[in-house]
């Protein structure tokens, strides 16, 4: 690790000292995705403390959990992760699942993983391309956005809606897929595979972003676990962990039986089920690169998984099964589920006291816990650093919010 | 018209051009409170000398077509320039680095040598 | 020009000098601004295209060519805001600065042989200096606009240029010692004949410096990886933050004024100005080579050729504005001082090796091997230049200015 | 001004006599831009002006026929020294150094000793006879060549007057002397302004090495430690 | 080791921490003295054999039922109950922490729970704890900067309370 200490100008030494400034970036600041506001205290360049402010988008929606039956709840947690709503929708049906001990059909279960993991790809794709915004590219945003647009059009087919869906709910799905809707899919995943190298091409492996990227913001694995950091941004650092795998037993059984490999490092290299660039010769484990490159495998690991549920769902048989009644009877008692979305682990957990009305819902944020960790990664970095590596956190402010 | 009157520029209509500038440099750095202040009189005076450098070199100008100078003037005004930025730079320094310690730039606080 | 306004109309000779020189300066500064807009319309198209898009296409026509003029209509509309802390004075002074620093350069830059505003014998070192003087109007309009991220975006645009003039200079004399002199326009000419005479050409070292102007030139232009000044992501808009309007359209044309410029130096520098790849006009014997003597159909064949070379350089640096993420301020001085710079001092030691032993270029001087070091050839090369001096005997704009009516 | 220099005047508008017109302007421009500087108490418009007054000596230079000394003015000292001393101006402009006024005592006594000396050097300009007779204009168009040849040490402008005993020699040793002493200033202020000051503690210190997180047998779901017999 | 030998080392680790324990609901927890669970915390992630490394959540409910009416049926009394939810990344096991508070500090109005933060255990605790004090009211001691993260500073009132009533304005915005 010395090597990289002493050749790496990180350790610059303050020239003139000028007087230092407090200077503020957001909450309007187009970079920060969304209303986040960073308070920078900077001498000159060098950024020597950094304190984001958070809560211009609260919506109290756990208050509102409070008076509304469990699946009154459902569209509330699709305005979370507004990128990712299918698998918000997910996390708290499941949550209501295990506290009803309620086992969903064998067709829904597929369903629900095909679904789940086209979101995943359509919100990696908005993180990619914002991410090549804030490194000042802009290109990649929009070729990223015409992707998202098919992947958009076809949940608009399954559920009419094309960012807040509320499509899975408590017990199943409030549809079934429309007729030729599988074909559409994949057909859309067959053109998609050779644009990925495109991505790849454009970003990844480009001399520029490698340079902006690299040894930026290095998060430690014990940091990344101290902190609650979780999903892309834990596997960034190498630590081998995948809710997938590793969740709880209702959700590991939604995946029972796809063959998938876990996007990390293990020792020394990535997953080789697919030819992927080559790691660059300075990125450490646990910076920005490689946080965005391990998003960049999930999409391809997502697309995997889509064409394994897209077979599993047409050769099963059964109906796809009708989702509870609207005020259900919840038992007393307390449940806390955490499932994979795409920027982390997003835990629900739900009281009830017997009445179909929750007596507390609260739902723990990936992105609260991965932008806890960014004044940590900011200490001593420049100000061009400071967009870099919250871009690389890749945080939604509905979901820090609530 | 003031152009006609006055006819072609000679080497005396440059030098009172480079009298001007002169003084006015030296009213700058006796003047002025601020360091800063100071340098730029200097860069007037040092602006002042060369316009004369150029104005006795320049064979256009000279009466007879043959500049008393030659071409030592251009080389001479040539090497005023190059120090010049070497004086500045070293100036600076000094400045910021007074500006570091004493967070002012105001050349009448810099007293600490006083008895 | 002159000669026909005094002989046939009869102007006295001072008043067809006045004229002329009128003449030039319109016709320069309205060439560059109409390049300008054209830009302004070609960088929307680009951007679109290599974006997957359409661009703009319902202004004037399916192509939306008038996109410029609406903007320009849009940016007089705009009301000129000054936020309440901005120093007056300085806040409008400094985009006619940026600008008049950017066209101004364009009096020294020959379109065709001896087609200029004012053909200097600097030539080459009037328009680096001047180039270099775009950089106040960022520092006021920096300081002036008194909010903290303009001062940051001034201040790195400034460290940037400053520093970027160092390499640019020295691939800009490179060019100078092949061709012997600072005038643009003898550079110009002595790549006259096929392209195998244009000094990117001449030896591999040229070659390689030519890519270093590139890269420096873009530096000290402001644009794509470079465009560290106003890099939306962190510094919202850099210096032009607080400008809207005119005055912000001032900005707009000299950024693209000086890549204009920039893209006809490296052509006239490197890529033979206004000499075409194949010397037609010598292969159909409507000249004799020497281009002094062409007749005047040929200069506006000159003219176009460079506009072609130029216009490619822009469209060079829009590409690759559209493709690549922007470096960090340190990254673009690391590039400068430990890249740029010392590739260029080799190259030049390069050339300059390369001129001692085999004098011509690549092709001349591999058929020619060199006699040994020539003697005395700093001497010998001044007398033959003065001598080429008298044989063209070109009645500058500037005898005539001085000469003192009897 | 003696009767001498009008000698020349046709009709008034007969002839514009441009090189008179532009030395007029730049001087004009070169004047009052010095004056300003002296005159203005914030230090950013004493910057602005004296680029502006630099600006138009470069003019003046050009119209002399020192065209490499203006363009070298123009590259060197406005694009290089001034946009230095911009910078030393930015770092220490805070809002109550911007403006220092000056007493008034000093003011006169300083305003009354420049008229002095100005008046000294007006009156040396005009004391000698042949400098006011006004030049033979472009005999041809100023090259830089003798200039940059005197500077490699081969005196060309030598061959116009043969009476000299011996040939002057060129600038060759002190422009080697004047690159040394460029690198040797340059360096020693950099030295002076170097960084005085602490290291910043960089996140990267923390790197562990990876292993210590040994990979789990994958498989098994997580499940709650308190379920379950004892295992 | 799972189960009631984990219960038992933890009772022979940290005594007088563990008050109850639930084993047969849907997750099962345990009840830790509001006194004990830093030391709790502290064995768990450190010296117990399952390192406990991962804190998933930190969350905190307001047992109070406002109309009279069914609060007569209820069996619980009114209190505050902060859960924690930990987690091991390598045994991949869970575990929930329930530690049981009054609604205010001795029964006076206004003057809100007081509790030990476990931020020096997990550093992960710092914004969890800022949100729980800023929505429920229930003050951490130790925490390195205990300020509101979702409502605005000078705020008044704990929204996730059962008995909280909305402002009418705020900085001269109609709040009703």
């Amino acid at each position: 690790m010395s090597q990289i200490l002493d050749d790496d100008q990180r350790i610059i030494e303050f020239d003139v000292r000028t007087d230092e400034m407090l200077v503020n970036m957001g909450p309007q600041h187009p970079s920060t995705h969304g209303v986040l506001r960073l308070v920078l205290r900077t001498d000159g360049e060098i950024v020597s403390e950094m304190e984001p402010h958070i809560g211009y988008l609260h919506r109290c929606a756990e208050k509102i959990g409070e008076n509304l039956t469990a699946r009154q709840w459902i569209p509330y947690t699709d305005r979370m992760d507004y990128l990712a709503a299918m698998n918000m929708n997910l996390g708290w049906s499941l949550a209501v699942e295990k506290l009803l001990r309620y086992q969903v059909s064998e067709k829904a279960k597929h369903l629900r993983v095909l679904i789940v993991e086209l979101n995943r790809i359509a919100s990696h794709l908005v993180g990619m391309g914002a991410y090549g915004l804030d490194l000042g590219t802009f290109s990649p945003f929009l070729y990223a956005f015409r992707e998202r647009e098919k992947i958009l059009d076809l949940f608009e087919e399954v559920c009419g809606a094309r960012l807040t869906y509320s499509y899975i709910t408590v017990g199943g799905m409030t549809a079934d897929l429309p007729p030729g809707w599988l074909q559409r899919c994949e057909a859309f995943l067959d053109q998609f595979e050779p644009i990925i190298q495109e991505y790849h091409a454009l970003l990844t492996t480009n001399a520029i972003f490698v340079k902006r990227t690299a040894k930026i913001g290095v998060l430690s694995p014990e940091m990344a676990i101290d902190y609650g950091c979780t999903g892309p941004v834990l596997r960034g650092s190498g630590v081998d962990i995948d809710l997938r795998r590793d969740g709880e037993s209702i959700y590991t059984a939604m995946y029972d039986g796809y063959a998938f490999e876990v996007a990390v490092m293990k020792n020394g290299h990535y997953p080789r089920d697919h030819e992927y660039p080559a790691v660059p010769r300075d990125a450490i484990l646990g910076d920005c690169w490689h946080r965005f490159f391990v998003r960049m495998l999930e999409v391809v690991q997502s697309m995997d998984l889509i064409r394994q549920s897209i077979d599993r769902y047409s050769q099963c048989k059964g109906a796809l099964g009708e989702p509870l009644k609207l005020a259900e009877k919840l038992p007393a008692g307390d449940t806390y589920l955490e499932t994979e979305c795409p920027k982390g682990q997003m835990g629900f957990y739900l009281v009830t006291d017997g009445t179909s009305i929750p007596w507390r819902v609260r739902a723990r944020s990936s992105s609260f816990s991965n932008l806890a960790v960014s004044p940590e990664l900011c200490r001593g970095c420049l100000i061009a650093d400071v967009p870099a590596i919250v871009g690389s956190l890749d945080v939604v402010m509905g979901e820090i919010d609530r | 018209m003031i152009i006609a009157l006055l006819g072609v520029a000679s080497v005396s209509h440059y030098l009172v051009v480079g009298a001007i500038l002169f003084s006015c440099g030296v009213v700058c750095m006796a003047v002025k409170r601020n360091a800063l202040g100071v340098l730029m009189g200097i860069e007037l005076v040092l602006n002042g000398a060369n316009l004369n450098f150029v104005a006795f070199g320049s064979n256009y100008l000279a009466a007879d077509g043959k500049s008393p100078l030659g071409l030592d003037g251009e080389v001479m005004a040539l090497f005023v320039i190059l120090l010049a930025a070497a004086e500045a730079a070293v100036a600076l320094a000094i400045t910021l680095n007074f500006y570091n310690n004493h967070a002012t730039v105001d050349v009448d606080r810099a007293d600490d040598l006083h008895g | 020009m002159a000669e026909f306004l005094i002989e046939t109309i009869g102007l006295p000779i001072w008043l067809a000098w006045t004229c002329i020189a009128g003449l030039s300066a319109v016709l320069i500064l309205n060439v560059i601004a109409g390049g300008a807009l054209v830009f302004i319309w070609a960088e929307r198209k680009i951007a679109a295209r290599i974006q997957d898009r359409l661009g703009p296409t319902r202004t004037g026509g399916r192509f939306g060519w008038l996109q410029s003029l609406a903007d320009g209509i849009k940016l007089l509309a705009k009301e000129d805001l000054m936020p309440d802390g901005a120093d007056a004075l300085l806040f409008r002074l400094a985009p006619y600065v940026s600008f008049c620093a950017s066209f101004c350069a364009f009096i020294a830059l020959p379109f065709a042989f001896d087609t200029v505003g004012q053909r200097l014998n600097v030539g080459v070192f009037f328009v680096v200096a001047v180039l270099g003087l775009e950089v106040f109007g960022v520092i006021l309009a920096g300081y002036a606009s008194a909010s903290k991220w303009s001062l940051f975006g001034a201040m790195r645009e400034a460290a940037q240029v400053v520093s970027y003039e160092v390499p640019l200079g020295m691939c800009v004399v490179v060019p100078v010692m092949l061709a012997g002199s600072m005038d643009l326009v003898t550079i110009g000419e002595k790549q006259a004949g096929w392209a195998t005479n244009w000094f990117i050409f001449h030896d591999p070292f040229t070659f390689i410096i030519f890519w270093v102007y590139c890269t420096c030139a873009i530096a000290s232009v402001n644009r794509a990886p470079f465009d560290l000044a106003e890099a939306e992501s962190e510094l919202v808009a850099g210096f032009h933050t607080e400008y809207s309007g005119l005055r912000w359209s001032f900005f707009f044309m000299a950024e693209y004024g000086s890549m204009f410029l920039v893209s006809a130096l490296a052509a006239i520098l490197f890529l033979g100005g206004w000499n075409g790849p194949i010397p037609v006009s010598e292969l159909l014997g409507l000249s004799d080579g020497v281009s002094a003597t062409d007749p005047f159909a040929l200069r506006i064949v000159g003219c176009m050729n460079l506009f072609l070379k130029a216009t490619a350089g822009v469209l060079l640096m829009m590409w690759i504005r559209w493709t690549l993420p922007r470096l960090r301020i340190d990254q673009v001085m690391t590039t400068c001082l430990k890249y740029c710079t010392p590739i260029a001092a080799a190259m030049f030691l390069g050339v300059m090796l390369w001129q001692l032993f085999l004098p011509g270029g690549l092709v001349a001087g591999s058929f020619r091997a060199a006699a040994g070091v020539r003697e005395g050839w700093l001497e010998q090369s001044y007398r033959k230049e003065s001598a080429d001096e008298e044989s063209l005997s070109v009645k500058t704009l500037s005898r005539h200015v001085f000469e003192v009516s009897r | 001004m003696n009767q001498a220099s009008f000698g020349i005047s046709v009709s008034l508008f007969a002839s514009i006599d441009w090189h008179g017109f532009f030395f007029l302007l730049f001087a004009a421009i070169a004047c009052v831009a010095a004056l300003m500087v002296v005159l203005s108490n914030n230090v950013v418009r004493m910057a602005l002006h004296l680029v502006l007054s630099l600006g138009a000596t470069a003019g003046l230079f050009f119209l002399a026929g020192a065209e490499f000394v203006g363009a070298m003015q123009l590259m060197i000292y406005v694009g290089g020294t001034l946009v230095l001393l911009v910078f030393g101006v930015m770092l220490t402009a805070q809002t109550q150094l911007v403006s220092l006024r000056t007493p008034a005592g000093d003011r006169v006594i300083a305003s009354i000793l420049a008229a002095a000396l100005l008046a000294v050097l007006v009156q040396a300009a005009f004391s000698i006879e042949s400098w006011q007779k006004p030049g033979q204009g472009m005999v041809s168009a100023p090259t830089a060549t003798p200039l940059g040849m005197a500077l490699v040490g081969v005196r060309v402008d030598q061959h116009a007057e043969e009476g000299l005993l011996a040939p002057k020699s060129g600038y060759l040793l002190p422009f080697e002397i004047v690159s040394v002493h460029l690198l040797v200033v340059l360096i020693g202020a950099a030295y002076l302004a170097r960084a005085k000051r602490r290291r910043v503690p960089r996140p990267v210190d923390l790197v562990a090495s990876v292993d210590s997180v040994e990979p789990r047998s994958s498989g098994n779901s997580s499940t709650t430690i308190l379920s379950g017999g004892s295992e | 080791m799972r189960g009631t030998d984990f219960i038992s080392e933890l009772e022979a680790a940290v005594d007088g921490a563990l008050i109850g324990r639930h084993l047969d609901v849907v997750d099962p927890w345990l009840e830790i003295a509001a006194d004990k669970l830093l030391e709790t915390c502290r064995w768990l992630k450190d010296l117990c054999e399952i390192r406990f490394d991962g804190l998933q959540c930190i969350t905190a409910i307001d047992w109070f039922e406002p109309d009279p009416k069914k609060a007569a049926k209820v069996e619980w009394e009114p209190h505050t109950e902060v859960i924690y939810h930990l987690w091991s990344t390598k045994a991949r096991a869970s575990l929930v922490l329930k530690v049981k508070l009054p609604r205010w500090q001795g029964n006076e109005e206004g003057k809100i729970p007081e509790l030990s933060s476990v931020v020096s255990v997990w550093r992960g605790a710092d914004w969890h704890e800022r949100e729980v004090f800023d929505l429920s009211g229930v003050q951490f001691n130790g925490h390195p900067d205990l300020r509101r993260i979702l409502c605005p500073e000078d705020w008044d009132g704990y929204p996730l309370r059962k008995d909280y009533e909305m402002p009418l304005e705020y900085h001269g915005m109609r709040g009703r």
